[in-house]
């Protein structure tokens, strides 16, 4: 069912905690649905020096979210910004058709924290004016 | 362990030597037709009704009784569709419950678009169907209550008894899916008042693809595969001689010994409740406490989903199933679970663990030990789980 | 000769060597069920997914329009009933023939009892079906043409690509009952404007019970068999492995040098035929004279009878069908021998010698000599053959 | 399918053939249905001293017109009356519920003979007054 990539990022999770003193934490998904993801970001100058997350969900879910850390760490806001799911799910080489909605929500968490971290700081992160992180990815 | 513990047994079961070298000369050489008049064809035709035998036997029925089908789906299905289109100038209203598989639920489903009445009743905390609310539910217009005999999920067996007197007072059908309980449980369709019953051979050592549907002689239903003159007009198709033949050897060597069988059974499942209830928190047992099957166990962690329990448990060797039908394209929690009365997010974290007759205390043991470690292992990744432990 | 000489394999064929290899690992190893999370489950899913390429390549279709049945009647009836039910709000009439199986003609007969119109199309002498009647038949409500790919009792081949062509401009379903042409003659659906196909493995050296329906995508069909995921929402049930895996090992050897080995049955077939009818008189070929399947005889023997032929034939160690289903409950002669015209005590005494991968020169002789013998004093027997020699 | 005693018959068939100067001879059945069978009988003194039969039908319309002929061989006629088809299948140990219709056409056709050679002789046979050879035995 899963590729050798989700596998393995399951298996060996990357960044999974929590950071204490976090600039930005984001939460999304809903317990009913099965999945939620949370992310801390630790942020230096605009760019991304530290992320752990935590997941409850599937395999794919932790998957997801373990690869979305890996590709926003050391990036910038704005590079942090490109990170779609589309991308998250083809770095795991592919997700299951109705596994889709993982990568959606890492891509969704990721955002959460951003804005989180631009709410506390009072800045505008562009690209994110219309983000809603309690929008539902299964809808999608 | 380097051998795969299996723990899936009521998903499926893998075929059993015996079982399989009954059915292996039918394949390339006694291969014949069972409907030809010639030698080869006859030996097919002995063989097939040798197999009908054993199962009627088994659950008390009459060989004529007992109609081949593909496997419990199609049991179900014929059972369900063949009553309400034989019956609809009777009645239009079918009784049913809120925790039957896919098999009755869904059928049910497509009847309704059809103008067909169901009614699903509703079970309690532990999975029993209220005899009370069935009993307030038939009216004029009824013409099937379909109960299953064990549910396939938490492990529940039924009051059929109850429900087959009830059924018998009022007039009406009474249907039992028993593909969970046929090969595990001894049954007696007369002394159960069940007029039709579903079984499939994988669920007891024998061959996936095949089944069958016992149906009391004088009910009125219709095909659901018409066709050629096999099973007596009711049921078309060449029949599946190497299937039919296996079901037969797997349900004579299922009851053989049973209640040996089963002690062990039950002393293993109670064995792996304790070792769970007893090293891990935050976890509760799904159905009835005693009244369950044999090899059933079904457990719900909190704070983790049960789709990467299966994985982890898989990497472990250990294979198992969850209530959560994440694979079948729907993501929402086993409607069982929900139905007693389960939160959806603890419905999420079920676990089922199904065990057979190859299953030893050893592998029951190291699978305690397994999940303590992969339930410590989601849970300190689980947001939910920090909450908790934060006191929020 | 002391071995059987098998000479219907139009009834069944044996599992071929290979076949049953492929098949064996899946009963008792790598049973796990392919709806699984786990390892062994992929594993099975993996079979079954490689199963329904093979079976798609073959018939030029898509993967995805391929789905498992139980076998060829299961196929037609959820071809016809699927269509039937779902497109009700569009038209109640289906065209079929007179000469179907009786896996479509009985699941039509049911329809017309539950308010749908059918039309049996007639078929001329050879049994092909009267593509005028078809087109004259065609009206609003029309919302199903089934015809059959290949006759099986007289082999003929219908005119299947100017069906489809039909069909498709009066943007009507087609559906074929292809259980004799597949692994047989070679078939593309998309060139054939085919909506839905069905197919039985047994009949081409696969197991029995176990077959498939091709439906195109697009196509809107109501489940015959509702419950789990399978199948794509499709046809629900545990997935038969074993039989899907032997499924598609067969029609992968069956389609492998199928010139050569038609060209070979062609010769054995016309060999038989030259042989009969050069010995013995009285005696007519059914069925179209070259368009047919190319192991497909059938002959009326007149003034005896079809199944007194075959008892005598099983004497000698002969297995072959008649037409006259005498084991299936009824006494009526073919309905597809009356379809082309035969008088009912000409169909009595028919004989269908259906050729396989396994026959040779060798046996085909035998036969005709057998046959000789056996006619002569079956005839010597018949009050009938005494009015003719005495000329009245 | 059948039984030993009736594939023992039909390979090996008791009195086929005809009898030239019969003193009665029955023909019943229908070919449309699929079987016929013609009896002949040779009586002297009230006696059935030779009985040959043909038959079109299946293995046990042969079998059973066999089997009649053997039971009647050597009786009177008040003993053949009382051939039934019922005896004629026991005798035959049993016979396929589809296939009884063989035996009473096998008790059929005894009779049918019976009436021709009644009607020759101008004599009445006890239990033939209402008796039609042309009744269809498949309705029974
Ligand atoms: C043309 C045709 N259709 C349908 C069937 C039914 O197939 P099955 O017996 O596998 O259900 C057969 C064979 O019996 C057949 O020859
Ligand atoms: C209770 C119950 N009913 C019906 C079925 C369906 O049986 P099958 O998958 O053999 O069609 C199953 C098993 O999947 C079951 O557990």
């Amino acid at each position: 069912m899963y590729s050798e990539k989700v596998m393995e990022h399951f298996r060996n999770p990357r960044n999974v905690g929590e950071i204490e003193d976090a600039d930005g934490i984001g939460e999304v998904g809903n317990p009913k649905c099965g999945d939620i993801m949370k992310m801390y970001l630790k942020i230096e100058d605009g760019v991304i020096v530290d992320v752990k997350f935590k997941t409850f969900g599937c395999g794919s879910a932790i998957a997801s979210s373990s690869m979305a850390t890996e590709m926003v760490k050391g990036k910038t806001i704005e590079e942090a910004m490109k990170v779609t799911n589309k991308a998250v799910a083809e770095a795991l080489d592919g997700l299951p058709p109705i596994k889709m909605h993982c990568s959606v929500l890492a891509e969704q968490a990721i955002k959460a924290a951003l804005l989180d971290y631009a709410k506390k700081n009072n800045i505008e992160i562009e690209g994110l004016e219309d983000f809603d992180p309690t929008e539902d990815p299964h809808e999608h | 362990m380097d051998k795969l513990i299996y723990m899936d047994n009521s998903a499926t079961t893998p075929v059993k030597k015996e079982v399989l070298e009954t059915m292996l000369p039918y394949f390339s050489e006694k291969f014949g037709n069972p409907s030809s008049v010639y030698s080869l064809g006859s030996q097919s035709k002995v063989a097939v009704e040798e197999s009908r035998e054993k199962i009627a036997k088994a659950i008390g029925a009459k060989p004529k009784e007992i109609f081949f089908t593909a496997g419990g789906s199609e049991a179900d299905n014929w059972a369900i569709k063949g009553i309400a289109y034989a019956n609809k100038e009777k009645g239009n209203h079918i009784i049913t419950s809120k925790i039957e598989h896919h098999g009755i639920l869904h059928t049910c489903e497509y009847l309704e678009k059809q103008g067909f009445k169901v009614t699903y009743l509703d079970v309690d905390e532990y999975g029993v169907v209220d005899l009370e609310q069935l009993k307030d539910s038939i009216n004029d217009e009824t013409i099937l209550i379909s109960i299953m005999y064990a549910n396939n999920e938490i492990g529940t067996i039924q009051p059929v008894e109850e429900i087959g007197q009830i059924a018998k007072e009022k007039g009406i059908y009474f249907h039992t899916d028993a593909v969970q309980a046929v090969g595990h449980i001894k049954i007696d369709v007369n002394k159960l008042n069940i007029d039709m019953l579903s079984m499939a051979a994988h669920k007891f050592y024998g061959p996936k693809g095949i089944g069958a549907l016992y149906i009391r002689q004088g009910v009125k239903i219709d095909p659901l595969i018409s066709g050629g003159g096999q099973e007596r007009n009711r049921r078309a198709g060449t029949e599946n001689v190497p299937g039919i033949v296996g079901m037969g050897k797997a349900i004579e060597l299922a009851y053989k010994d049973i209640e040996e069988k089963n002690q062990k059974l039950i002393y293993l499942r109670e064995r792996l409740i304790k070792g769970i209830l007893d090293n891990i928190d935050h976890v509760r047992l799904n159905g009835h406490p005693t009244n369950r099957l044999p090899g059933n166990v079904n457990v719900c962690f909190e704070f983790i989903e049960g789709e990467s329990l299966l994985l982890s448990l898989d990497m472990e060797g250990i294979a198992a199933s969850s209530g959560s039908a994440c694979t079948s394209g729907t993501l929402d929690p086993s409607h069982v679970l929900l139905a007693i009365g389960l939160p959806h997010e603890i419905a999420h974290g079920s676990l089922r663990l199904s065990l057979g007759d190859f299953n030893t205390e050893e592998e029951v043991d190291y699978v305690v030990e397994k999940l303590v470690d992969i339930v410590a292992r989601l849970r300190a990744m689980s947001p939910l789980y920090e909450k908790v432990k934060e006191g929020k």
